[in-house]
């Protein structure tokens, strides 16, 4: 099969564009000069500074900088967090799992919601449903997120405080081991009915807010590959052969309207990822985008590097995992082409 | 098969040739207004135009519909007797923020910035994707694979967070924001306009101009680039929102200068003060952002469904 | 009219005229099939593999077959369309020129004289594809022109039907200005269009208007050789009757030469002085129409021809037709041999049988034989050693070949049973070459020339 | 010859389909398209009907039809009925006015349809064997259960769901569970059925094709498979919607001889949509000719293309290259289809036709009986005084006599 080399050359390639985000990275930050204020404190004499430059090597040419930024990374060592005042691979485990927690939540409202408000649009077509589904994604393309987000605690924080901010109540957080450090996995694996009731109550609004804006782009990806397929002839062919219409729906049209929008899902998790920059802000959710934003205010360019080129990966690992299942979904697809 | 409308049909005494020439622009203008026509069937694009034009009539007009701040504008003044105005209060209809500044005038002179936003980094981008997607398709072979791995590069790395990098490392400003943008969207176009060419090139109707021997650049000029570029009009119009969206993203999270007069700026300054019962400054802020994204959404989105040869007929 | 026997030999069918508009010699087009991580080139879609050909000035010569075979790429390649692998191409070689190439054509460069060496490379310059001087391009590039299936899609969308049919004028700087506009709309009137039809987007016409724009467009700069590449065959039966008449006049009015592809016998019976019949890449047939269809030599031909339903002739009973088995085979591994001779109904025991062939015919006649296969290992096509299940697997296998009384089994020339390994060869097979049968008509097909030429043996029918 | 008239075989009970005054309209932004027009004729058990016409006639228009397959909106049964009847019990149903179940019902067991692309017909991402089981599922539910050794009357709702709704597709997880053996037996009892269906249409190795996803199968095999698919139920009627026209003309032929002899083996009624005359004069036994929406001629297949009687018909005929024609004459019908949106009330070819006079602009000529069971739908065959108009305004007329002494010549 050719799935196999396909996976393979597409890994092979993996290194080398990560090498190009990386020097791509590396180079603008060290556009604007030494990051050394991030290790000095505000008394220090210029010869302190010197003394510091030539112990991080930042008085090296910029690409032999680089070649040992490069060999850290190898080596796991991301450099100093500044923010966090502790190295960078220490501290981005953890921020990794909440960010990722819940973009995973956010991923699934949206595409839940996505594949059957378009499925429904695509069915009836030029009927109210698609009209307000058609609405529906374009103000959820069309909405600022972090502003969304503001909107959803006046009342939901604000005024009925149905829903907490932040990722845990601390004192229940604590009372259950974090094997995955995604909170709501741990609080279902250590059988806490209270923290998971916890984990559950945080995750929701932001999730919902994060989800939104991928969901409007599932479900107009959805809506027109169902428009495709609901035209196709086998569509017909399978009314022909007496299948009542949910039965051809669901298992002609939808199932082959799928393979296009996998494509999609993939892309809106660069969304998701994205977007979880202001939704963690405005929910005070301690994941990557927070301290990534710590980061950028205080210059702290170890940080920074770190989080995208983490994102970055991310970001890649899903689009290869999804034009794999594309490859496993549409039969047809030669892939590499 | 469809007979339209707009078939000119040439009378004799027009069929002198000099004629003809000025009747053949009057049939490919009739042709255009046809096609505006289309797109302006739906509803939605339509009210998606009138909040467009809303807005550059707002943008043009600011001075009139209120006073300049000197020195700055795109500052909004200050009003130290007004502090935190709830909207309807005497001369701030919109109400004022913690520093009182007019919500109002920041929301006309917003405007101004986040055409200048969107135009600037839309049309750079426009022209670099179009070049870079252009060289790389009509040239293929090395020239193709080595900027496609280029373009890879920067896909790999989501927009938001790029500019978010860009901008944090070349400092908080509006223009860094401006700047940083531009690096991150030609990517999409290079891509999207190669796509297009690599599929025009092969039509029939490029290869009937190669069978007539006409040059590659006469073949790019008439044939090839007219009939790729529908979908990059459709992607950079509904650019113009995004890129204020996500400009407004960047400046919410601190990266434009204090003060400014720039919606997501804005939201963010009123953040603080929602808690405290003050909902309008990031409320009328952000709808003017959801506004401003809306419009060329639904402008985008038309013309997609009227242009795009696939959804066509639909 | 005499046909010499080296002309025949050549693959030039008889002609009346004295030169060719194209010649081509051993022409193929391999695309290669990347594959593996590194993508490396691991064989080659042989689309035109090996095709001889000269198209008589003033004539129409038919080339059909169907899709897959060819064909079209053939017909891209004459036009310049598509840069061919392999062999040559000439263009426009009088008698004298063309003696001189197929004598030098065999002749290796370094063997040449000194005069010979001159006189190829003036051929060269002048008369082939790829090595033409840039005039020498030009001319070729006004006089060769092309009409396309879907007229559609070969005029721009967004170009007014003044600068579609202009353009080659334009293009060579013949006209411009109110001279273009009236060159144009004397061009129109020409296929049957008007002066009003001047202003008008491709898509404000009918499917047969748009053919007629298409083929005013090909005669912009005046050619003496058009390619039809299935010019009717999106088309209605009416209005397809109107564009052939069309066709037809322009060319007795500008004595235009035609390669006519299609995969409509019938159309081309109508249309065409010659015909040649492809598959899988390769030239079938060639002769006189008339003659090919009254009494073809090759079986596909015959296939072909039974197979085309007709409004007349009294046979209402197709018991007695040809028709073929199986599929077309994949065109990167084609059949040894003649390329038709797995599915071919009248096939011997000498037309290239291959291991390849067995298993196909294991697989669907006897699929318990063919799963007890548990390892082959190939020596060459024609030979193998198989390494069965079991040694029960392996006689049943062994008898029922011996046994077997298809030409098949006439072609193994040897095999062995040692347990459970079966060893069998078969006898090898060149590639079977277009070879001369009668005046002007040549097939290549091994039967054609016998005394009982093509018919189906008795038993098989 | 036979002296039976038109009206003797309309009148007769011996029908299976009859198609009585069918209009259907497509709403479109540029007004309404009558893509079919008052069309009615009917097909006898077993016998096949070619329904012939060039782009855009509505001849698969009138073939969805039948089926009800017509998307609504746009489209829009606007008048006529689509009336099947049971041959065993004489029961008839409407195909447009009947509920919906029951159209379904009909569908696929007693109506099957092919249609023209054997590629796009079959759904990509289902193997054939499990497209195929579908059929069964949906009609044979009983018939599967039995075969599984399963008492239909006494299975459990899990085994009656399976084979009624989702045959061979999915296997329900919970009764696998739970009834192991039954599951086993039915997904048996669907393979075999599956098998039997396709290897009777000559496919070697069912077993392979049946596990094969249609992209890996050849154009003339997956049409050979749809083929199997249609007639899995053993339907009275087949609707053949260009089956031919999307394949290579040697995989044609054999296609044809398949249908040729499934239907001669089970007697199935084939109602053959093509635009190729040449194909009707092979194996139809009645030919009916549409054009822009109307049924122009209809008759015998031989008599029509021996002796054509519509304007339509003969330029339609003369314009087929044949051995015979000079090169370059061949018969064009001048001119193209012209537009239904909204068209006048006249006949619809006179903007074409040679013999057109002003009553063709303002009259709609409806089918007229001619000897020999045929009709047509010209002018020149009704008299002045029947319209109303001048006889100078009518085309050449030809009188019935003339047909029939035609006719008696020809044959």
């Amino acid at each position: 099969m050719q799935v196999r080399q396909y996976l393979i050359r597409r890994l092979a390639l993996l290194p080398l564009i990560m090498l190009g985000v990386s020097i791509i990275v590396f180079t603008l930050t060290r556009f604007t000069g030494s990051p050394v204020g991030i290790y000095a404190t505000p008394d220090m004499t210029p010869d302190e500074l010197a003394a510091l430059e030539e112990r991080y090597r930042l008085d090296e040419p910029i690409p032999v900088q680089y070649a040992y930024w490069l060999w850290g990374l190898l080596r796991g060592d991301l450099g100093w967090s500044g923010v966090s005042v502790a190295p960078v691979t220490d501290v981005i485990g953890l921020k990794l799992a909440a960010t990722l927690e819940l973009a995973l939540f956010a991923a699934l409202v949206a595409i839940v919601g996505g594949i059957a408000l378009g499925t429904i649009a695509g069915v009836r077509r030029n009927k109210a449903p698609d009209h307000a589904a058609r609405f529906f994604s374009i103000l959820g393309a069309s909405t600022p997120t972090f502003w969304f987000g503001l909107l959803l605690l006046i009342p939901f924080y604000l005024w009925l405080d149905w829903f907490p901010i932040g990722r845990s109540t601390p004192e229940i957080f604590d009372t259950i081991a974090h094997p995955t450090g995604l909170y709501t996995v741990d609080s279902v694996v250590s059988l806490n009915p209270t923290a998971m009731w916890d984990s559950i109550r945080h995750i929701i609004l932001p999730a919902v807010v994060l989800g939104f804006g991928a969901m409007a782009i599932i479900v107009r990806m959805m809506r027109s590959s169902m428009v495709e397929t609901m035209s196709e002839e086998y569509v017909d062919a399978a009314r022909a052969k007496g299948l009542p219409e949910k039965l051809v729906i669901k298992r002609h049209a939808r199932r082959n309207a799928l393979v296009p929008t996998a494509t999609v899902i993939g892309l809106s998790f660069g969304f998701l990822l994205q977007g979880a920059v202001a939704v963690e802000l405005i929910f005070r959710w301690p994941g990557l985008g927070q301290w990534v934003t710590s980061a950028i205010l205080s210059g702290d360019q170890a940080t920074i590097m770190a989080y995208v080129l983490i994102t970055s990966l991310i970001f890649m690992l899903i689009n290869l995992t999804v034009d794999i299942a594309y490859a496993y979904l549409d039969r047809r697809v030669v892939l590499g082409s | 098969m469809t007979m339209t409308s707009e078939n000119v049909t040439i009378s004799s005494e027009s069929q002198h040739p000099r004629k003809l020439r000025s009747r053949a622009s009057s049939v490919r203008w009739a042709r255009r207004r046809e096609v505006m026509r289309e797109v302006l069937r739906n509803p939605l694009t339509v009210i998606g135009v009138v909040i467009i034009t809303l807005f550059l009539l707002m943008a043009a007009m600011a001075p009139l519909l209120t006073e300049a701040n000197q020195p700055d504008p795109y500052q909004s003044p200050r009003d130290w007797a007004n502090i935190d105005a709830a909207p309807g209060v005497e001369g701030h209809v919109l109400g004022t923020d913690s520093t009182g500044g007019d919500v109002l005038y920041g929301i006309i002179w917003g405007s101004r910035l986040s055409l200048q936003l969107s135009l600037t980094v839309v049309i750079s981008t426009l022209i670099i994707g179009t070049f870079v997607g252009s060289v790389a398709a009509m040239r293929g072979g090395r020239i193709d694979n080595f900027l496609m791995r280029v373009v890879d590069v920067f896909l790999a790395i989501p927009e938001l967070i790029f500019a978010l990098a860009i901008a944090a490392i070349l400092g908080p400003s509006f223009r860094n924001i401006i700047l940083a943008l531009a690096v991150v969207f030609w990517v999409k176009y290079a891509r999207i306009i190669r796509g297009e060419i690599i599929r025009v090139k092969q039509t029939d109707y490029v290869a009937a101009a190669r069978v007539v021997g006409d040059s590659t650049w006469n073949v790019y000029r008439k044939d090839v680039l007219p009939n790729a570029v529908t979908p990059l009009v459709v992607q950079a119009t509904l650019d113009m929102g995004n890129v204020v969206l996500i400009g407004a993203a960047l400046s919410y999270i601190g990266l434009a200068q204090a003060g400014l007069t720039e919606w997501g700026a804005m939201v963010s300054a009123g953040q603080s003060g929602i808690l405290a019962g003050q909902w309008w400054v990031s409320t009328f802020a952000g709808v003017a952002i959801l506004l401003w994204a809306l419009a060329f959404n639904l402008v985008g989105d038309g013309l997609r469904d009227a242009l795009d040869p696939k959804t066509e007929g639909r | 009219m005499s046909i010499t026997e080296q002309q025949l030999g050549n693959g030039q069918p008889a002609t009346t005229s004295k030169s060719d508009v194209m010649t081509l010699r051993d022409v193929t087009v391999h695309y290669p099939v990347k594959e593996g991580v590194l993508q490396r080139v691991t064989g080659a879609v042989r689309a035109v593999d090996g095709v001889d050909l000269s198209i008589p000035r003033g004539q129409t010569l038919g080339l059909v077959g169907e899709s897959g075979c060819g064909k079209t790429t053939l017909g891209r390649v004459i036009a310049g369309l598509v840069p061919a692998t392999g062999g040559d191409i000439w263009f426009d070689l009088d008698e004298t020129a063309k003696a001189q190439m197929e004598r030098l054509r065999s002749v290796p460069e370094k063997s040449m004289s000194a005069e010979d060496k001159t006189i190829w490379s003036h051929l060269e310059a002048n008369h082939r594809l790829g090595s033409m001087t840039r005039e020498r391009q030009r001319v070729y590039r006004r006089n060769c022109q092309f009409v396309f299936q879907d007229a559609f899609a070969s005029l721009n969308p967004r170009q007014l039907v003044r600068d579609i049919v202009g353009r080659p004028l334009r293009v060579y700087h013949e006209a411009s200005g109110e001279d273009l506009d009236l060159k144009v709309i004397n061009l129109l009137e020409r296929v049957g269009l008007g002066p009003q039809h001047l202003l008008r987007y491709p898509h404000q016409f009918s499917g047969g208007q748009r053919q007629r724009i298409s083929i005013a467009r090909a005669l912009a700069l005046n050619p003496e050789f058009v390619v039809l590449d299935e010019p009717t065959s999106a088309l209605d039966v009416s209005v397809q009757a109107q564009i052939l008449n069309l066709l037809v006049e322009l060319q007795e009015d500008l004595g235009l030469t035609y390669l006519f592809i299609t995969h409509d016998l019938g159309v081309v019976q109508h249309m065409s002085d010659y015909l040649a019949v492809m598959y899988l890449g390769r030239i079938a047939e060639i002769g006189p129409t008339a003659e090919v269809f009254h009494d073809p030599l090759h079986p596909y031909t015959k296939v072909l021809r039974d197979s085309n339903p007709s409004l007349e002739g009294d046979e209402l009973d197709h018991s007695a037709h040809l028709r073929l088995t199986g599929t077309v085979p994949n065109p990167i591994d084609p059949p040894q041999g003649c390329r038709l001779h797995p599915r071919c109904p009248v096939s011997t025991s000498e037309c290239g049988w291959q291991v390849d062939d067995m298993f196909l015919s294991l697989e669907t006649s006897t699929p318990a034989s063919f799963e007890a296969i548990s390892r082959v290992e190939r020596s060459s096509p024609f030979a193998a050693q198989l390494v069965m299940d079991d040694d029960v697997a392996a006689l049943e296998l062994f008898t029922e070949i011996q046994n077997s009384r298809s030409p098949f089994g006439g072609a193994v020339e040897n095999i062995e049973l040692d347990g459970a390994n079966v060893s069998i060869r078969l006898r090898e097979v060149e590639e079977i070459p277009l070879i001369p049968v009668a005046p002007g008509r040549m097939s290549s097909c091994l039967l054609a020339g016998r005394p009982d030429g093509i018919r189906p043996p008795a038993e098989s029918r | 010859m036979s002296n039976v008239s038109a009206s003797d075989v309309n009148n007769s009970e011996d029908w299976l389909l009859r198609v009585d005054d069918l209009s259907v309209h497509f709403h479109t932004p540029r007004g309404v398209v009558q893509a079919v027009d008052h069309v009615s004729f009917e097909v006898r058990p077993g016998e096949t009907l070619a329904l012939v016409g060039e782009t855009g006639c509505g001849k698969s228009v009138t073939a969805r039809s039948i089926m009800k397959l017509v998307p609504e909106p746009p489209g829009d049964y606007a008048s006529g009925k689509v009336m099947l009847r049971n041959p065993a019990t004489g029961a008839v149903i409407d195909m447009l006015a009947a509920p919906m179940d029951q159209v379904r019902a009909t569908r696929g067991d007693r109506i099957a349809m092919i249609f023209q692309d054997p590629g796009k017909a079959l759904n990509p991402s289902l193997t054939i064997g499990r497209q195929l089981a579908e059929v069964f599922g949906e009609h044979r539910a009983q018939m599967l259960l039995t075969n599984a050794g399963i008492d239909p009357a006494k299975a459990p709702l899990g085994s009656k769901s399976v084979a009624s709704q989702r045959a061979g597709v999915i296997r329900r997880s919970f009764f696998n569970l739970t009834h192991r053996g039954q599951s086993r037996a039915l997904q048996a009892a669907v393979d075999a059925s599956v098998i039997d269906a396709l290897s009777d249409t000559g496919i070697p190795n069912p077993r392979k094709v049946m596990s094969s996803y249609p992209h890996e199968l050849s154009g003339g095999m997956k049409q050979r498979v749809m083929i199997a698919q249609a007639l899995a139920c053993d339907p009275d009627l087949l609707i053949a919607d260009e089956p031919t026209t999307a394949l290579d003309v040697t995989i044609q032929a054999r296609i044809l001889d398949l249908i040729n002899d499934m239907q001669q083996r089970r007697g199935t009624a084939i109602l053959y949509i093509t635009h190729d005359l040449s194909l009707v004069r092979q194996f139809a036994d009645r030919l009916a000719v549409m054009y822009a929406g109307r049924l122009v001629e209809s008759g015998p297949a031989l008599e029509v293309l021996r002796s054509p009687q519509h304007p339509y018909t003969q330029g339609l005929l003369a314009a087929i290259p044949r051995a015979g024609t000079p090169r370059g004459q061949l018969a064009a019908i001048a001119g193209s289809v012209p537009q239904l949106i909204d068209p006048p009330p006249q006949c619809h070819f006179s903007s074409r036709c040679s013999f057109s006079a002003q009553a063709c602009t303002n009259h709609v000529p409806g089918l007229i009986p001619l000897p020999v069971a045929r009709e047509v739908a010209c002018l020149r065959f009704t008299d002045a005084v029947s319209l109303g108009v001048n006889q100078e305004q009518m085309p050449s007329h030809v009188d019935l006599i003339e047909v029939e002494s035609a006719e008696a010549v020809s044959s």
